[in-house]
């Protein structure tokens, strides 16, 4: 062998030192193995432990160093600085971890030295096959594109703003505001009103820092992190294509409602004042709470979970909007009879509970039923359901249906074209709904409000202002970013274009050059997991710094 | 040469006569055993049976009690010996003696390897046998026992039988190469510069009735190994030249015959293209060929892909095009990056699925084309490869002296 | 009922018409399908174009040189074809190509899929001991009663999917009494309709699965059963797979005679894969002995990883060993355990996803959580 | 089995998950066999089943794949890819009678030591029962 290799032992004062025979391991290995030098330090980590290191490293002159210490999740990077600076590349290092795994773990001191021993020998035979890898780093673009200009969209785009930060906030419809915009009021008792989203609106659109547009659709998204391009179609998708280049991605999609049509037992668009949440906010909205023959409706149902058993989940918002109707037209019309049908309550907030009992005693009948069925009876509405098992039913005037949540029509098409997941239900996934509930796996790409699923106002604008300070915080103007140096790489030669590795790489890493007929790694996007490798047949894929021959090594030594 | 031959009669060969009592397979492995008892040897590579089956694999053996199971000269070829030892030393020495146990085109096969680097012989004695020939290897997995007793009788005899494999028929290379150039083509380059001879040692078994086995001492290894077993090397060695020399000149007279009738059945290009009628393009024959080491063949790789339309725009051409593609393109495309050195061991028929008599064909082509450069493959292990030569107009009716040309330059580089 | 082509010509020379008509009425540029290559039987598949040529054409010829999934992919592979062609396969050749096209090796683009109700095919064994030509009569007789004929490869006598999945047309041979004199083709999709418009022949109509395809299908299930039972007894355990793979050569001729196996560089064979003297060294201390070339049984493992589940028991591999290692029985018992598991049926459609490339969150759900 | 006789296993492990939850068994001083030999890689879905292949015909009594939790892989879903190859490893060693005990695949959390120390223990026992790798000794491999 060409080079000179180094082995360390760390003592880790008593940890390693006390468990461990370090003479034996010294003896074995310098016996057995093709090493320049192994040396014993009581604390490798520390200051005068990284001086010595640093040094012998100088001295001995070695081309890869070996440290057995402790977990890699300590201080493989401390090592690894400490070789840079003694001018060997960090990655002709290794460090094997002989405290968590050998020294805590096997009481038998005799066993944990040899354990030890075995642990170090397949390092040696590791680093040898280890290449030197260097960072890169990337140019990267501070701008940030929010798609969707709705209440998360337009919070999003305000708080980057705010922090000088260049965004193109795109809407697909003629104007902003979402569905928050369709409302007629916000929730009284949670203390805001729908001026707020007008202003946010206003602000957005003087904004200089925010270039707006309007009726437009973001038809391709390539590349990465820091470096987005971006296409755009005005005129909903049919104008002309604009180019714009952004480093960060915040989908703002939001969300439809479930077409009660869909489901016939509701009647609705059969069965006249039959009529979705939505109308009802327009005819709260003229002041005019009127059937269709002009006259104030007598009697209302509200119906709620319109469509929850199909989804299988949970709308969330629809039991408070449909309080805040039942308050409304107790309030408008005095001697209005309201009937509430719900399956669940959803009451999440501190002040909901109190807003609920209030319209209890206003007279408001909550009725916690089954699915309820709709049909027309002389001139009425008679909505039919289920009680303690016995069927009942209700004449009224109006009813009004609260239906559920469903996804944007474009969050599949978006999905595909940022790479992104979409769960069950249809709605973008996140990485981790409870450790990481605003991330996608495509690093820079980042989802708030209803794209994720129901939510309410509230929650919208944390998600949104959550992403703000991810955005600021890692896509800082002038900073280069460095991408994962352990990725995967194709070898050419024996790549035969199945594209198998494409069908399992969770990040968009890979492309098919269809001249060559090869994959390709994007180097910048690749995380490194490896997947791609387990999973080609041509062995034409290798993880850097896991390549086969490095982790064979390794099998060996553990079967010597 | 001719000057060798005097010295060589001056001053006779000698070697070891050793008692083959209880018969030459013993004979054979009580010597390897000693060898390792004594360590001269840290491992022998030797073709064995494998456990509770017919068949035959080459063993690394370290622990002798393996010997038992071993067979110098197994009825079958099953892998070529070059390959065998190539696919151990490839990637450099492992540091340990190895004794390898070879028919005598297996050690010329090994030595053509070396010259390819694709087999380190620093540590590596190559011990050759007489050898009977071998029987073939399809043949041989339908009804091992019927064709393993007919080879019994032949080896013993050492009978030219027409059930051994054709190219073993006319094999008159039986026998250790160097040792008797009387036959054998002068070389193009000098000898005077580097002879380093096929194998280290022989093992002698014609002449004897089997009742004794020869040892020859061929290089200062071989006689090394003699001398640390004990086995001085002062016997003479005549009964088995002769008979040797006798046998040689009988499966010489074969050979002829063998030449001009398969020159009658392939000359020209129809009967060559129809040689190969039945060819399915599994290209098996360049998979077992020893001398055809490289990792990806060029007739493997995608270089000879076309689009679709240029594939209907060949058909039209012709009315219909065979399909895979390039079947006589491969076997030439081969022929002309292999056929220098090809040793006539047999392997490429023995695995055609299809039995087509590749390795005859190859043999007839190889023997014509070695003498015009006055090359035998594998003879002598300081001779170069002919490569330089390989670009000149030998091949002018092959449809692909470009590639020829261009792989050629390669290898000579690689070797250079 | 499906509709159907009737030709009252024998069933080699109904094909060989309708090819005739699609060549002459460019509906297509050229065919592939088997052809002579001497008067000894040895055949080959060729892309047809002239009409003299396809004259030496025999496209029900029992006999597989090479899968011509293999074929239409080398033919596919840079490119779809822009001048549509058709191909003659039988079913596991077509699904085999099938999951070549999953893997990209190919496209099915323009190429008008001509398959049959299999009656199977002759080992290539057969050609070479002279017997092929003598057999055929017997061949027919056995397609014609639904019946297996004993000596067609071991994977054919067992295998149940003789009706081709995605073809455009299939000839209908199993259990036809009369295919010396009439050629029935199914016209199994839109496309196989659109090509066979003004076609020679009567329009009939006419089942792909009648009582006689059911027969065969029962005596193949039967056989398949069998050959597994037979496994199962003596063939598992790592003795009995160390010795039905003893006489294995590492030619690794299964793998490239493999429809499967499209890699361009086989792992097994590329350098990661060889030899390093250090470890076999410690190896050799180990044990004692070591067989050479070693990892023999490591290739065919692997192997089986990386083409089992795709595995459409076409037995090439079997007939291209040279050492009568029973292949594609081994491959053919545990392709059809993995299929089972994986639930894939491959070549049954080209839209499924190869097993290897996808996942289903809820499957397996207990593994790992023991 | 005496000492030199241990069992022999290698523990392929993803570093994010189960090498954390290993880490976490030496911080807590639990007691783990020493017969496993833990390799770590990035994540489950790279090991190839190549490697296990390698490993169990290189004579290794046991081999453990260990990985996140389906749902909370690091990397999305690598774990689905490895569950997936794990399967089809399990049903090519079931129908060819090879010992698919020895092959095994566990999801270990970042915070699972307990759960790696019942694991290990358990699996090293059960290998241990079931004796050594005949193909330790096998040469015609």
């Amino acid at each position: 062998m060409n080079g000179s290799i180094g082995v360390y032992v760390c003592e880790c004062g008593p940890n390693i030192k006390d468990r461990i025979d370090i003479d034996k391991v010294i003896e074995e290995i310098s016996s057995k193995e093709d090493i320049k030098t192994i040396k014993r330090f009581s604390l490798l980590c520390s200051n005068d432990g990284k001086k010595f290191l640093e040094d012998d490293i100088k001295k001995e002159e070695l081309t890869h160093v070996v440290v057995a210490a402790c977990s890699p999740k300590d201080h493989e990077k401390t090592f690894m600085n400490v070789c840079g600076k003694a001018g060997v590349n960090p990655y002709l290092f290794q460090l094997i971890n002989i405290r968590e795994q050998c020294a805590w773990m096997i009481p038998d001191k005799e066993e944990a030295t040899s354990k030890a021993i075995k642990y170090i020998r397949a390092g040696i035979h590791r680093v040898v096959l280890h290449n030197p890898l260097e960072k890169i780093e990337i140019e990267s673009n501070p701008d940030v594109l929010v798609i969707g200009g709705g209440i998360s969209g337009l919070e999003a785009s305000l708080s980057l703003a705010g922090k000088e930060r260049k965004v193109f906030l795109v809407e697909k419809t003629e104007s902003l505001g979402g569905m928050a915009k369709k409302l007629s009021q916000l929730l009284p008792h949670q203390g805001a009103n729908l001026s707020t989203i007008e202003e946010k609106i206003k602000q957005t659109e003087k904004d200089e820092n925010i270039e707006v547009f309007t009726s437009t659709e973001v038809t391709d998204v390539k590349g990465f992190l820091g470096n987005f391009e971006v296409s755009l179609k005005a005129d909903g998708g049919n104008g002309e294509e604009q180019k714009i280049k952004v480093g960060a991605i915040v989908v703002a999609t939001g969300f439809r409602l479930f077409d009660p049509k869909e489901k016939p037992q509701y009647g609705y668009g059969k069965i006249e004042n039959v009529i979705t949440a939505l109308e009802f906010e327009d005819m709260i909205e003229s002041g005019k709470i009127l059937l269709k023959n002009e006259k104030p409706p007598k009697s209302v149902a509200l119906i709620n979970c319109v469509g929850r058993d199909d989804k299988g989940y949970c709308s969330k918002v629809c039991c408070l909007y449909s309080i805040k109707f039942a308050h409304h037209l107790k309030d408008k019309l005095s001697d209005v009879e309201v009937t509430d049908f719900y399956i669940d309550l959803c009451l999440p907030h501190k002040d909901d509970q109190n807003y609920y009992e209030e319209a209890k005693k206003k007279g408001i009948h909550f009725l916690r039923t089954g699915e309820v069925k709709i049909e027309e009876k002389g001139g009425k509405i008679e909505v039919r359901y289920k009680k303690d098992g016995k069927s009942e039913s209700i004449s009224v005037d109006m009813a009004v249906l609260a239906p559920a949540m469903v996804p944007g029509e474009d969050t599949s098409k978006l999905a595909e074209m940022l790479n992104i997941p979409v769960d069950k239900t249809g709605f973008f996934k996140e990485v981790h709904e409870i450790l990481d509930p605003i991330s996608t796996p495509i690093e820079g790409v980042y989802i708030a409000g209803c794209a994720l699923g129901p939510k309410n106002i509230p929650e919208s604008i944390v998600q949104s202002q959550a992403i703000s300070g991810k955005i600021l915080s890692s896509l800082i103007p002038g900073k280069k970013i460095e991408p994962e140096v352990k990725v995967s790489v194709i070898r050419e030669e024996f790549c035969t274009g199945c594209q198998t590795c494409l069908s399992v790489c969770f990040y968009g890493a890979i492309s098919f050059d269809s001249f060559k007929g090869v994959s390709v790694v994007n180097e910048a996007i690749c995380r490194g997991c490896g997947s791609c490798v387990g999973s080609c047949p041509s062995g034409a894929i290798w993880s850097k710094h896991f390549t086969y021959p490095q982790l064979y090594q390794e099998v060996l030594a553990a079967l010597k | 040469m001719k000057s060798a031959q005097k010295e060589k009669k001056s001053n006779p060969q000698k070697g070891k006569i050793l008692p083959a009592d209880e018969g030459t397979r013993k004979a054979v492995l009580d010597f390897l055993k000693k060898s390792l008892e004594k360590s001269y040897f840290d491992v022998l590579l030797i073709p064995a049976k494998t456990p509770e089956t017919k068949s035959y694999s080459w063993i690394l053996l370290k622990d002798e009690s393996l010997l038992e199971q071993a067979d110098p000269l197994p009825p079958v070829m099953t892998v070529q010996g070059g390959n065998a030892l190539s696919s151990i030393t490839k990637h450099g020495d492992p540091n340990l003696r190895i004794g390898a146990l070879m028919r005598p085109c297996e050690i010329r096969a090994a030595v053509e390897l070396f010259k390819l680097n694709q087999i380190d012989l620093d540590n590596i004695s190559l011990i050759s046998i007489d050898c009977p020939g071998a029987m073939p290897l399809q043949e041989y997995m339908v009804e091992p026992d019927k064709i393993a007793d007919s080879f019994k009788t032949i080896s013993e005899k050492w009978e030219i039988s027409d059930t051994l494999r054709p190219v073993c028929q006319i094999c008159h290379r039986f026998s250790l190469a160097s040792l008797l150039p009387s036959s054998e083509p002068e070389s193009s380059s000098d000898q005077s510069e580097r002879v380093l001879p096929a194998s280290d040692l022989h093992i002698g078994l014609i002449g004897t009735e089997n009742k004794n086995i020869f040892f020859i001492p061929v290089t200062d290894k071989g006689k090394d190994i003699l001398e640390k077993l004990g086995l001085s090397p002062e016997d003479s060695l005549q009964d088995w030249e002769s008979k040797v020399e006798e046998m040689r000149k009988s499966k010489l007279e074969k050979k002829e015959k063998f030449n001009q009738e398969w020159q009658n059945k392939i000359e020209g290009t129809d009967k060559f293209v129809a040689a190969f009628d039945a060819c399915i393009n599994c290209h098996n024959c360049m998979r077992v060929c020893p001398i055809c080491y490289c990792q990806q063949c060029y007739f493997d790789s995608q270089f000879l892909n076309l689009s679709p339309g240029d594939y209907l725009e060949r058909a039209e051409k012709r009315g219909a095009l065979r399909f895979p593609l390039d079947t006589i393109l491969f076997h030439l495309g081969r022929m002309s990056h292999m056929v220098l050195s090809c040793v006539a061991c047999g392997a490429c028929e023995d695995a055609c699925p299809m039995s087509i008599p590749v390795a005859q064909i190859f043999t007839l082509v190889g023997d014509q084309t070695q003498k015009d450069f006055h090359y035998v493959p594998g003879r002598n292990r300081g001779e170069p490869l002919p490569l330089q030569d390989f670009v000149e107009d030998e091949f002018g009716e092959v449809e692909t002296p470009s590639e020829g040309a261009e792989v050629s330059t390669e290898e000579a580089e690689k070797n250079a | 009922m499906p509709k159907a082509l009737k030709i009252n010509k024998s069933v080699d020379e109904g094909i060989k018409e309708l090819l005739e008509f699609l060549i002459q009425n460019e509906k297509i540029k050229g065919v592939f399908t088997l052809k002579k290559m001497n008067d000894e039987g040895a055949v080959s598949y060729s892309l047809i174009t002239d009409l003299d040529e396809l004259k030496e054409a025999v496209p029900l010829y029992p006999f597989m040189p090479v899968n011509a999934g293999k074929v239409l992919s080398a033919f596919s592979l840079q490119a779809a074809t822009k001048e549509r062609v058709a191909a003659v396969l039988r079913p596991c050749e077509l699904r085999a190509f099938v999951e070549l096209v999953k893997r990209v090796q190919g496209s099915l683009e323009n190429i008008l899929l001509i398959s049959l109700t299999c009656g199977g095919v002759y080992t290539l064994k057969s050609l070479n001991n002279g017997n092929l030509a003598k057999q055929l009569p017997q061949y027919w007789e056995a397609v014609k009663k639904a019946e297996i004929d004993p000596d067609i490869r071991v994977t054919c006598r067992s295998c149940e999917n003789f009706i081709p999945h995605l073809a455009d047309m299939t000839v209908a041979a199993v259990g036809k009494k009369d295919i010396d004199n009439e050629c029935v083709i199914l016209l199994n999709s839109q496309k196989g309709e659109d090509f066979a418009l003004n076609a020679p022949g009567s329009a009939i109509t006419e089942e792909m699965e009648t009582a006689d395809t059911e027969k065969l299908k029962k005596l193949r299930v039967e056989q398949k059963e069998k050959l597994f039972d037979d496994f199962d007894k003596n063939g598992v355990g790592t003795k009995a797979f160390i010795k039905t793979f003893a006489a294995c050569l590492g030619c690794h001729a299964c793998s490239h005679a493999c429809p499967i196996c499209f890699c361009t560089l086989c792992d097994f064979d590329s350098k990661s894969c060889e030899y390093q003297p250090l470890s076999f060294v410690s190896e050799l201390s180990q044990k004692g002995g070591l067989k050479v070339p070693p990892g023999n049984i490591f290739f065919h493992l692997g192997r089986m990883t990386h083409m089992a589940v795709s595995c459409i028991s076409c037995g090439m591999c079997s007939d291209v060993c040279p050492v009568n290692i029973p292949v594609a029985t081994v491959f053919t018992r545990v392709g059809d355990s993995l299929q089972k598991v994986l639930d894939y049926i491959p070549g049954r459609d080209v839209e499924e996803a190869v097993p290897s490339g996808t996942y289903k969150e809820e499957e397996f759900a207990e593994v790992g959580e023991q | 089995m005496n000492k030199e006789n241990l069992p022999r296993i290698v523990g392929f492990l993803c570093t994010w998950c189960s090498y954390t939850g290993a880490d976490l068994a030496g911080t807590s001083r639990m007691k783990i066999p020493p017969t496993i030999k833990v390799i770590r890689v990035m994540c489950s879905g790279r090991i190839d089943p190549l490697f296990v292949l390698k490993a169990y015909l290189r004579g290794a009594d046991g081999i453990m794949m260990m990985g996140c939790h389906p749902g909370d892989c690091h990397y999305q879903k690598g774990n689905y890819n490895a569950r997936r190859r794990y399967v089809m490893l399990q049903s090519i060693f079931k129908t060819l009678g090879l010992d698919e005990d020895r092959i095994s695949l566990w999801w270990v959390s970042a915070s699972e030591a307990p759960r790696y120390a019942q694991v290990t223990n358990e699996f090293s026992e059960k290998i241990k029962q079931m004796g050594s790798n005949p193909l330790r000794e096998e040469i015609f491999l």
